[in-house]
């Protein structure tokens, strides 16, 4: 994959810091307003997508690794098993055990904005990563002798 | 607190971890999910006979949040999961070591069994379909994990058929809300008795059910919906197949069909219309036994015919539960039901035991010989005393020879059959029991007496760690068939009280 | 009431699809119109007319609560569409993968060369 | 907002419309455009019937739907689809149509189902009126999917790890390691 035209990737470069920020607010915000850490997530990922199509996919694995994309995606989930797992200590899994703030505040709601950021970063980098293993596996087709870069 | 939500949550901590440590640790997925099986094994064995307990997840209590109940049918569901994992895993240590990506088939395997024990714990529809999805789409990757042409075919095809059934069944969920207003079973089967107790049942809540019985019936391949089970149950590696015929259609099909029909919707005289789906389970379970056993004589590819034989096994456990269902619509008496009962749960541990013995088998003699083709077997038991001694008792056990175990759980069920007055139906269940046993005694025949095939000449045991999983399921094979006594009490017959007496599980659930 | 009908219409269009087109990429398509029937179905359920969303703001009325459409299904259609996105990475990962081995997407003809 | 009916006709007659070019149209590139198009009209519909937390993620989704099925099935050289007739799949299909039909005239018009517009809502007042106090969380939904029934949400998340591994398992180069020759794994 080589990439797109320069007038593409000028304007990919530009776009893709919105559209992570974006996504950060549409994750960090799930509790107040409509979206949560599934969307944000999808956002985040598309912007990743966004660079592999303009640029070809080096660039975009040297901005996330596909190692470091396999890390967050089980990290992520684990961190939302264990938010689970904390809840036993109260009696009950998935118990809020964390303190509920004031209504209406980004620091509110206990359990909720860590659970929201945890699934955004599984979401998103599980996404990633299964963009880039059709996009390999295409161009594996192609050409054989590619080294196999996702384990 | 009681440990219920562990059989979800230590599985998945295990599927998580596995390819996060796999990055740096190539033997995570062996040394994780052989020691978390083994504590699933464990923990299930040990609630042997303790009360049914409920869990309130996030402490929300009931229709508010999701309840979790381990009752009887929840407790004998549990153990074959879980045992029959435990020996999967160990048998695959040394099978799938010739398979590429190993962290990622045993991450896999781990989130297969972790949504297995969530729909047989889930007290909530909707819950019960998110972890159905997850052991379905675990088990998609898994069948076609060898990612040779007829393996993705079979896969594929797997794959759409259980993405129709997931469909029909969340359709039937979204119904059952839209009349009841709630998701949780308990409380929809306390709306349904309350608001339509008495009349007949409301249209849509029959629509609703007549699309779980097709989603479910999907998922335990039943026969107008089987297709898919011959092709992917014979491509998967032999400790998926085991998993699959073993315990994967019986909680995601057959579980889930007991649970919903008897504890949401229930059957009495009261509703007419129960009448019609006890009899919808019975015309199903009847072409399945009828279907699965004659298509299973002319296989000659082993796996294939245990697969076949599978659709028709399992025939016989719906069969069970249907004659139970049609006893209890039509006013007959309780006891009758509940041998109906029994006799179906028996036959589905009995078949848990011995179809996934019979398939890990055939993993070993394909793992020794290379091929699963009957004409170039033969003579198994001189090569492979082990395997063929495994192989022999559990063709035994499943063809109903007496005294082994599948005999049995036949016998109650013909029984109940006959005194619930459907003698056709019986006679045809006799009639293919008869089959059963030719077609087993075809296997016994091409692979493990008569000449020396052409693929057994050099062949050799298989090492320890993949026989002993095998002795040790032929030993319950036989335990089955002699310790009634021992196990029935407590195993059987906690079960079948769950399934009969849903006001108590009501009572649990809602307090 | 027509509403439903027309959502049973999509779902029955995709289950058209699946069953009678040979194009496995077309089973793919059938399976995610059926998806969006369902998912549709369910937020239909969950509506309430002249309904709002279901957010609370600062100094909402009591009456203005009682304008919510059902949020339940919402969760639940969320959940779906999840699920909806995984299996479909998964059924197109398969697509490409038998694409590779047989170089035609004509579920016949995968079956036939299968022999 | 007021009387959405108008505008959700429009919009579901469109996403038949837009099926039916899906099903039928011979050339997949136009097939996915298509049901990519249904997905959008989805979300607006959504958007309509007062879920704007569903209408942002269908379209999310649909974008990310759009992308991997073009990126994995389009660029392929092989784009047209050759017809078939299969009159069991029409009459199957039929058959199924007019049950659904038949029990829906039934259903949907008796007195047990809740008409368009009137849900029953039993248990989701509870949601609705101790969601804000009980959760803090100011979008009922998030209180829903992440307090009140956070263990489906695991689900969905487990469901959507186990969908990736697995697409990344199928996608591997090979499945096994050459006969007879045991590698550590």
């Amino acid at each position: 994959m080589k990439g797109l035209s320069l007038i593409v990737r000028t304007i990919t470069d530009f776009v893709v810091a919105f559209i992570v920020i974006f996504g950060a607010y549409i994750v960090l915000y799930g509790h107040l307003t409509p979206g949560g850490g599934f969307a944000g997530g999808v956002i985040i990922a598309s912007a990743f997508i966004l660079l592999m199509l303009a640029h070809g996919k080096e660039v975009a694995f040297s901005r996330l690794g596909v190692r470091a994309a396999h890390v967050l995606d089980s990290a992520g989930a684990l961190a939302f098993l264990i938010i689970g797992w904390l809840g036993l200590a109260g009696g009950y899994f998935f118990l809020n055990v964390f303190g509920r703030g004031e209504p209406f505040r980004l620091l509110s709601s206990g359990m909720i904005l860590p659970a929201n950021i945890a699934i955004a970063f599984k979401v998103g980098s599980s996404l990633f990563l299964v963009f880039a293993a059709l996009a390999v596996f295409r161009r594996r087709s192609f050409r054989p002798m590619i080294e196999d870069d996702l384990s | 607190m009681n440990v219920v939500p562990l059989y979800v949550a230590i599985p998945l901590l295990a599927a998580f971890l596995i390819p996060l440590l796999g990055i740096w640790w190539k033997k995570s997925g062996e040394v994780l999910s052989t020691l978390s099986t083994a504590l699933l094994a464990v923990m299930a064995i040990l609630s042997i006979g303790a009360p049914a307990v409920v869990h309130h997840m996030g402490g929300w209590t009931a229709p508010v949040g999701i309840a979790l109940v381990q009752d009887g049918l929840s407790t004998l569901l549990l153990i074959a999961i879980n045992v029959v994992g435990f020996l999967c895993i160990v048998f695959s240590l040394k099978y799938m070591a010739v398979y590429t990506g190993l962290p990622k088939y045993y991450a896999l395997f781990m989130l297969m069994v972790a949504g297995m024990n969530g729909v047989v714990i889930s007290g909530d529809l909707f819950n019960l379909f998110v972890f159905l999805e997850i052991a379905s789409i675990a088990s998609y990757a898994l069948v076609a994990f060898g990612v040779e042409a007829d393996e993705l075919e079979a896969g594929f095809k797997y794959l759409i058929l259980g993405s129709v059934a997931s469909v029909m069944i969340l359709f039937a969920v979204g119904t059952v809300y839209a009349v009841t207003g709630t998701l949780n079973m308990a409380d929809a089967a306390r709306e349904i008795a309350a608001r339509f107790g008495g009349s007949d049942m409301n249209p849509a809540l029959l629509l609703a059910a007549a699309f779980f019985l097709m989603g479910f019936s999907l998922k335990a391949a039943l026969v107008p919906f089987h297709a898919w089970l011959p092709d992917a149950h014979p491509s998967a590696p032999a400790p998926i197949s085991a998993m699959l015929s073993g315990v994967v259609i019986k909680s995601l099909g057959v579980y889930a069909i007991a649970r919903v029909f008897f504890t949401v919707f229930g059957f009495s005289p009261d509703i007419p219309s129960s009448a019609i789906l006890a009899n919808g389970i019975l015309f199903f379970s009847v072409i399945s036994i009828v279907v699965g056993g004659l298509l299973a004589i002319g296989q000659w590819d082993i796996k294939r015919l245990l697969a076949y034989s599978s659709i028709g096994q399992i025939g016989y456990v719906t069969l069970g539960i249907g004659v139970g269902a049609s006893v209890l619509a039509s006013g007959g008496t309780r006891s009758l039901a509940a041998l109906a009962i029994l006799g179906g749960l028996f036959h589905l541990l009995n078949h848990a035991a011995f179809k996934s013995l019979l398939f890990l088998s055939s993993g070993a003699i394909q793992y020794a010989t290379g091929t699963r083709d009957m004409k170039r077997l033969g003579g198994l038991g001189e090569r492979m005393p082990i395997t063929a001694a495994t192989t022999n008792l559990a063709a035994f056990s499943i063809a109903g020879v007496p005294p082994f175990s599948g005999f049995w759980s036949k016998l109650i069920i013909i029984i109940a059959t006959i005194k619930a007055g459907h003698p056709a139906i019986a006679s045809v269940a006799i009639g293919m029991a008869f089959v059963t046993l030719a077609y087993y005694v075809k296997l016994q025949r091409e692979v493990i007496f008569g000449d020396v095939g052409a693929a057994v000449s050099k062949a050799r045991e298989v090492p320890a760690v993949m026989y002993v999983p095998l002795i040790i399921l032929a030993v319950v094979c036989v335990g089955f068939g002699l310790l009634y006594p021992v196990f029935g009490d407590s195993i059987l017959e906690p079960a079948r009280d769950a399934l009969l007496n849903g006001a108590e599980y009501i009572k649990l659930v809602l307090g | 009431m027509t509403v439903y009908f027309l959502c049973a219409v999509l779902l029955t269009m995709g289950l058209y699809c699946l069953v009678a087109k040979k194009n496995i990429v077309k089973k793919v398509i059938g399976v995610v119109i059926m998806d969006y029937a369902v998912n549709l179905y369910l937020i239909i359920v969950g509506y309430k007319r002249g309904g709002v969303a279901p957010i609370v703001e600062r100094g909402m009325s009591a009456s203005t609560l009682e304008r919510f459409v059902d949020p339940l299904p919402q969760a639940l259609v969320l959940t779906s569409i999840v699920i909806g996105l995984g299996v479909l990475a998964l059924m197109v990962s398969m697509c490409i993968r038998l694409y590779e081995k047989h170089g035609t997407f004509d579920m016949s003809q995968i079956s036939k060369l299968r022999g | 907002m007021g009387n959405i009916t108008p505008q959700l006709y429009t919009l579901l007659v469109f996403m038949v419309i837009g099926s039916i070019v899906a099903i039928e149209t011979r050339n997949l590139l136009s097939a996915v455009i298509s049901v990519s198009a249904v997905g959008f009209a989805l979300s607006v519909a959504f958007l309509f019937l007062g879920a704007p937390d569903i209408a942002i993620t269908q379209l999310v989704v649909e974008v990310l739907v759009l992308i991997i099925l073009i990126r994995g099935t389009i660029l392929l050289d092989n784009t047209s689809v050759e017809t078939h007739r299969d009159t069991l799949a029409v009459v199957t299909s039929l058959i199924f149509f007019g049950l659904l039909l038949g029990f829906g005239a039934m259903i949907f018009g008796s007195k047990g189902f809740p008409a368009f517009g009137e849900p029953l809502m039993r248990v989701s007042k509870v949601y609705v009126q101790t969601g804000l106090p009980s959760t803090y969380a100011a979008n009922i939904v998030t209180s829903v999917i992440l307090d009140f029934r956070a263990y489906d949400t695991l689900g969905e998340a487990t469901v959507l790890f186990a969908s990736i591994l697995g697409a990344l398992a199928i996608l591997r180069r090979d499945g096994k390691t050459a006969k007879g020759e045991v590698v550590p794994a």
